[in-house]
């Protein structure tokens, strides 16, 4: 069974997304879904070709709605898995609006952010993540703003599973995207992904990450901890993962079915007399 | 008053429980076998402004609420002052003891001890309204145990026996002072089973009854009252029921679900609606059918939240970017609202496009009698759809080009299928593409179904209403059609025999229909819309190059009286 | 000076926007601002009723874009006070994707949240701040969304300056508010304002408040702690504060004047030729 | 070739330079003293897809592409694929040493050691395109200092001096293999100083003489280059240029920046003023006035987002709920878009309401020559604004009721004037309101500003342009003016006498310019539009009653070229 469709694919050569779209591959062989029972959606970005080589079932979606879509594919349909693969600038710009929400309800999905602290597609503009003074296009003269801390704020939304990956190192990064499809409730992986065209940090990671070892993943306070270290040393691995009732766990069917006839609603008229 | 008619205008302030009052009273009503009305005029906020409902009661069946009424109940001085000049000449006004105000000379006071009566039985203030619904019912010559009965049913069991007993000492105080039977109803039918429900009411039935399971909105007058509706009785229909953290998390949720395979719809108004527009494109081009309800308020931007208008039709009609069919339907009653909601579901579905059912507040909050809907007149159509497993034999293709335009639809979870959504443009597997012929082909895929959709809404819906036969032609669309229909009895009886041509389907456009309407000569043809550029008039002017010369156009956010229209048609024929 | 206008309030009686309106007015009669120089934003929902009732400038928005709006005014005339008033529903859920980035360009303006917890205006629904569980016309078997800390939200997103007041504790509040204008920076005050009509919980956090003492506004650890806190108790009082660059401090001068005959291009031209 | 002009087509990987090799060579021709026209067409990725641009050179005027070129510069063999059929029978290839390909009977083929020499120098392979742009220079009998001046003047020192280098020794290694001048460019003209722009550039440039400044824009292809323009120049011009978070951030920052007085604007392409419709309504009821840019691209949906489309006109026209006076202007070449946008910003605040301008892909990042603009042909006219001190006596009303609509605006800041905007209907002073007389009256203060617009409209800017005086009419609005204005010099040559009507503003659409030149009698009427449904044509039918049978549409993403309206006016015309 294939899981690479035959599309050319046309990221830069050591764009950080083959990393991110090997790993999954993997990650789902490894787990042996059935193609037919996965659906991924993903963002508008270089990231959001993704949907174009993966022979699964797809959404490619408008800019930043990967969220609110994979929650109702998943709520309509519980039986699926639902991953989405979304950037910095889907999800922490002009998406943002939708992630702490899908923390704290706890939907079942997995998110997996391309976060190469740039607008690729658009050619490189800076993203809610781009460190102060980042030089481009639309900030030729340096950023002005603070980049935002995405694993804090999901920690902070109430997210029961939050992960920290890096392209550099793919059989880890494959480790916790099959985790996070495992794990009942709304999981986000915020990937590092050198860009190498607008932003190659391949060294800059490859110098400072680490991968987290003896760590409580159920301590939130350790994991906000965590979370804020971003200086010589930067964590990669699962910094928080508790289990908490999921919002589809509600849903005791698929809603696809319905009687040819349509639905009886007779019982229904008796608040209307 | 008229024969077989009562109108009972029931004001008080915001909070005081005025709609509770005049549903109480109506349901009473309808079950003695008459048909109401109810209108309610609100302003948008929760306590402190003043707020009204006129309840109209007729031994036939009513489409619209009247201007003048034969009783007003009093709950606060501000509704005497804005509405005592609706009375008629010999009105009744109901009143609390120990109000005081400038009555105008016929007037019949009734000074009831509203609040004594409630205070001694241990009821809150704003229980007051069932006292004063016991009266009217003694007025009105009804049967205190079909008022009994209503109670029992809207409210819970305690606050159900503390109006109960509120309503009947009202009942007999009308009684003791003489006051029963003064305005007796008469002429009931009882012919055939009624129920009596709102726009909105009739929009969630109906999509309950298509087989909708999955609902997401996010609260906005005046469409909250389906997702409250929906979310009450969601475990029994076992339905998905959310309120996202904004419209465009609901169309997109929304959105999903449908692809998943669920039938799915929001609801909103038109400043949800505008949040919704880019994702009304993307199930356009991943065609992935929707429904989408928007009941409109006057705008621009906040506007008037709780008050009435038809001003978002061109917007709907063109809403997102670049060129895609969509489907929009605007119902003039809650009747139709409720058949051609299954029919959106329909539509949506069989040719896999966003489908907009446009009402307005006035439709959508307006409480009307009609018969209960016969089952037979629905069902289900889903198009080609493909579940559990595919047996084509080649690779599946989402978007495959056909003759119709219609592409097969796979559900996701369909073995031997890879169902691939995209809403760049993309060849037939879904992938994208930017290939000149195959964009092409695809723009034409799509708008092939525009033929189609024409033919199965011919067939199976009504894209024109006409009513009457007259020489003097009236035009509208939506809810102002049941002031319409009121002053046409009313004509008539004057002797101007009038025709009225309710267009139905805004979307595709009903151009045949229309121009066949259009082509016999009339006396005169008069537009009558919600709002203040005539929109429809642009449509008829676009597609037939007509244009209706006199107008009745409103649009302080109030919705037509039938006086109006019979005013307009006087001037314009004579 | 009447800071209040003649329009009549129809708030229900009892309801905590009294309180914040009142806070308000005497924040800024204290601090002697002019009402030309003060600029007020307010959302849509109740709270949003405020701007008819305060006799200064103000821009009654859309729902949930009280903060890019007030980005805009301060950008654009960095002279003007702005203060924004929204509710829960409007900051919390309609408009959540701009808080953060609020708070991380450290734009100098003040939010005050009427957080009732529901969405009042629209006849009570539950709001990302209610408790789960929670019974409302659109959750009526109750809530199943853990609720949204407002406060941690913005303390992760990078405000400088935190703050939670109690519209039961009017004196306390408008010293808050007071405190936020003067800050020069992002100021968001969360205001526990009962709802008297669809959630009435004077009493519930009358028990519960207390003010912070002893406690230091500069530590983000501590303040992470004490946003945390929400059990028996719970906090009110100014979490955090520290001052860093605000985006409006690149602003030299007030953008509203154009030469008329317009403006000089000439030097462009070289780029074009 | 035709006499005085070369077509040269540049293609290689994404990635490759190629548009700044299409540039290089188009200044050059600009300061021997030609006119340059660039398309590009690239797809949506950044490495990868295969890129082209052609650049036409000529002794005239030019306002577009040709299909048919001279020279095809080929850095990858996928150029020749895809364009060798664009060729003139003896047209020349410049490939690289050692490429191969099938090439047809006829072709001049240049094989010139590119890489070789760009490794020589110590140049990036990107870099290669700078030799062959000094072997066209040769080709084309250009003098090399210009070309090294042009490098000098686009790229940074390191970068500039190396590619000069580069060029240099393209330029002599043609002159060595006897290449120089073997299609040399002849008949120039100097009279006037040239520039070559964008409609992009051209936007930009007006909104900083009109005196912008505040731009907050969220990147969308094809409007992103504004942003970026913008922000570059920001620091010299003052302005306050922002990314925000998202087009609704953007555009709600716009508005609070345009009320606290700012000119203010914001650009973006269909998708991100779908998010930007509900804050449209809100400038519209608060009467701020509010600039926006939309750059059409092929929808719907995210579409095709690096090509161009005239698919969102009416979207724009119609977006937002409720009924509103808008301005909706399309440039159709880059003199225009400069002028225009100078227009809008006086038409915004003069009537305090919002305006659209409507641009495409193939407007917006084409280059072509024009003459500097004269500063003179624009003025700054802010409407009646009160800053400082308000004098007026009574308290200030925001909203008052005037004869033409226009309420004198004063800025917040102003001492003695309290400036309340209010999204909720509202009152003189900006205070909520449903009284429906002060409704109605509000709703009608706000549409009577629409006459008045038109007439300034008519005085100050042109609602319709024409050219020509033929008996054949072509109807277009934006930038298929330019295919044409170039296809009716060649219909001249083969005498078929055309004229053009270029509409301008679509909004308020101008009903009695064009009914003038409708009036007149015509042999054939043919529109032409960058669209399936034929948006303009709608809009013919609805004010007009005109519905134009021929049409030219084309929808798969491409502009036209001028062979393709040739071909067509020949049809109908035999
Ligand atoms: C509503 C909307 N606004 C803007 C765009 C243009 N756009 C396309 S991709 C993109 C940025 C993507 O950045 P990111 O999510 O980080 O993805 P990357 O390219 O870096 O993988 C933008 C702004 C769009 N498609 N839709
Ligand atoms: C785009 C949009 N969606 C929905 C609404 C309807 N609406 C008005 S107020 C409101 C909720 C307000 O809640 P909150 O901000 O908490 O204010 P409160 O009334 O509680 O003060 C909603 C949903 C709207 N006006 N605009
Ligand atoms: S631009 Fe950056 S993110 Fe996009 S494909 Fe190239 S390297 Fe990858
Ligand atoms: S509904 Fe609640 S928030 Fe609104 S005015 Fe009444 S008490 Fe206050
Ligand atoms: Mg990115
Ligand atoms: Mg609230």
């Amino acid at each position: 069974m294939n899981l690479q469709t035959f599309v050319e694919k046309t990221w830069c050569p050591g764009c950080g997304n083959y990393a991110i779209l090997s790993a999954f591959i993997s990650a789902i062989k490894e787990l042996e879904i059935k193609p037919e029972k996965i659906v991924i959606v993903s963002g508008i970005g270089c990231h959001g070709r993704i949907s174009d080589y993966i022979n699964v079932n797809s959404f490619h979606t408008i800019h930043g709605r990967v969220i609110p879509l994979a929650t109702g594919i998943k709520l309509a349909n519980p039986e699926l898995v639902v991953v989405g693969f979304s950037g910095d600038g889907d999800t922490y710009s002009i998406g943002l609006g939708h992630l702490p929400h899908a923390a704290r309800r706890n939907i079942d999905i997995t998110l997996i952010v391309h976060n190469n602290q740039v607008f690729g597609l658009t050619t490189g503009q800076y993203t809610p993540t781009s460190p102060k003074g980042f030089k481009s296009r639309s900030t030729p003269h340096g950023s002005l703003e603070e980049p935002l801390n995405p694993l804090l704020l999901a920690l902070a939304s109430g997210a029961t599973f939050v992960a920290r990956g890096f392209a550099g190192e793919v059989s880890h990064l494959k480790t916790l995207i099959k985790e996070a499809i495992k794990h009942k409730g709304f999981a986000i992986i915020d990937v590092l992904q050198p860009c190498v065209t607008y932003y190659n940090t391949y060294q800059y990671y490859r110098q400072k990450v680490y991968k987290l070892e003896n760590h409580d993943p159920t301590d939130l306070n350790q994991a906000i901890k965590k979370a804020m270290e971003w200086n010589d040393k930067i964590p990669i691995g699962i910094l928080y993962k508790i289990r908490k009732e999921t919002l589809d766990e509600h849903v005791k069917k698929p809603l696809i079915r319905i009687p040819e006839t349509g639905v009886d609603i007779k019982n229904l008229y008796r608040r209307f007399r | 008053m008229r024969e077989n008619e009562v109108n009972v205008l029931i004001g008080g302030e915001a909070g005081a429980g005025i709609l509770a009052a005049g549903i109480m009273l109506a349901k009473t009503c309808i079950r003695s076998g008459f048909y109401a009305f109810i209108m309610n005029e609100y302003p948008s906020l929760i306590r402190g402004g003043h707020v009204w409902c006129s309840v109209r009661v007729c031994s036939r069946k009513v489409y619209s609420q009247r201007f003048f009424v034969d009783i007003i109940v009093a709950l606060s001085s501000e509704t005497l002052k804005k509405h005592i000049d609706k009375l008629y000449g010999k009105g009744i006004v109901i009143v609390d003891e120990g109000f005081s105000y400038d009555f105008p000379v016929g007037v019949r006071i009734i000074e009831a001890p509203l609040t004594n009566i409630t205070k001694e039985i241990g009821g809150r203030p704003v229980m007051r309204n069932s006292v004063a619904i016991g009266i009217v019912t003694a007025l009105l010559g009804l049967d205190i145990q079909v008022l009994s009965r209503v109670i029992k049913d809207i409210f819970k069991e305690k606050v159900a026996e503390l109006n109960t007993k509120l309503a009947r000492k009202g009942y007999e105080w009308a009684f003791k002072h003489g006051k029963a039977g003064i305005l007796p109803l008469q002429g009931f039918s009882q012919e055939s089973a009624k129920i009596m429900l709102t726009g909105n009411d009739a929009v969630a039935l109906g999509a309950i009854r298509a087989g909708m399971k999955f609902f997401a909105a996010y609260p906005m007058t005046p469409a909250s009252p389906i997702l409250h509706f929906l979310a009450e009785i969601q475990k029994e229909y076992d339905l998905v029921v959310l309120q996202p953290e904004s419209e465009i998390a609901a169309i997109n949720m929304v959105i999903g679900a449908a692809y998943a395979g669920a039938r799915a719809m929001t609801a909103t108004s038109g400043g949800g609606f505008s949040l919704m527009v880019e994702a009304l494109g993307q199930a356009a081009m991943t065609e992935t059918p929707v429904v989408i309800v928007v009941a409109q308020r006057p705008g621009p931007s906040t506007g008037m939240p709780t008050y009435t208008a038809q001003g978002d039709l061109r917007f709907v009609l063109h809403a997102s970017q670049g060129e895609f069919p969509r489907v929009v339907i605007a119902p003039g009653d809650a009747g139709e609202a409720f058949y051609l909601t299954v029919h959106a579901f329909n539509i949506a579905e069989k040719f896999q496009i966003p489908v907009v059912i446009l009402t307005d507040k006035h439709l959508a909050e307006s409480y009307m009698t009609i018969e209960e809907f016969k089952d037979l007149r629905v069902m289900i159509d889903r198009g080609e759809i493909i579940t559990d497993n595919y047996r084509g034999g080649k690779s599946y293709k989402r978007y495959e080009i056909t003759e119709t335009g219609i592409s097969p639809r796979a559900l996701p979870g369909t073995i031997n299928a890879i169902v691939k959504a995209n809403t760049s443009e993309h060849d037939e597997f879904g992938i994208g593409t930017t290939d000149s012929t195959k964009v092409k082909a695809m723009v034409d895929k799509r708008f092939r179904k525009v033929e189609y959709i024409k033919r199965y809404i011919r067939e199976y819906s009504t894209p024109v209403k006409t009513y009457g036969d007259g020489e003097v032609l009236l035009v509208t669309w939506g809810s102002p059609k049941g002031a319409i229909l009121e002053a046409m009895l009313e004509l008539e009886k004057r002797g101007i025999g009038t025709k009225l041509v309710q267009v139905i389907f805004m979307e595709p456009f009903p151009v045949e229909e229309l121009r066949e309407i259009f082509e016999i000569d009339y006396r005169e043809i008069i537009l009558i819309e919600n709002n203040k550029t005539a929109l429809l008039n642009s449509l008829l002017n676009q597609y037939l190059h007509l244009d209706i010369k006199q107008k009745l156009l409103k649009y302080d956010g109030r919705p037509f009286y039938p006086y109006e229209i019979i005013e307009k048609v006087m001037s314009v024929v004579k």
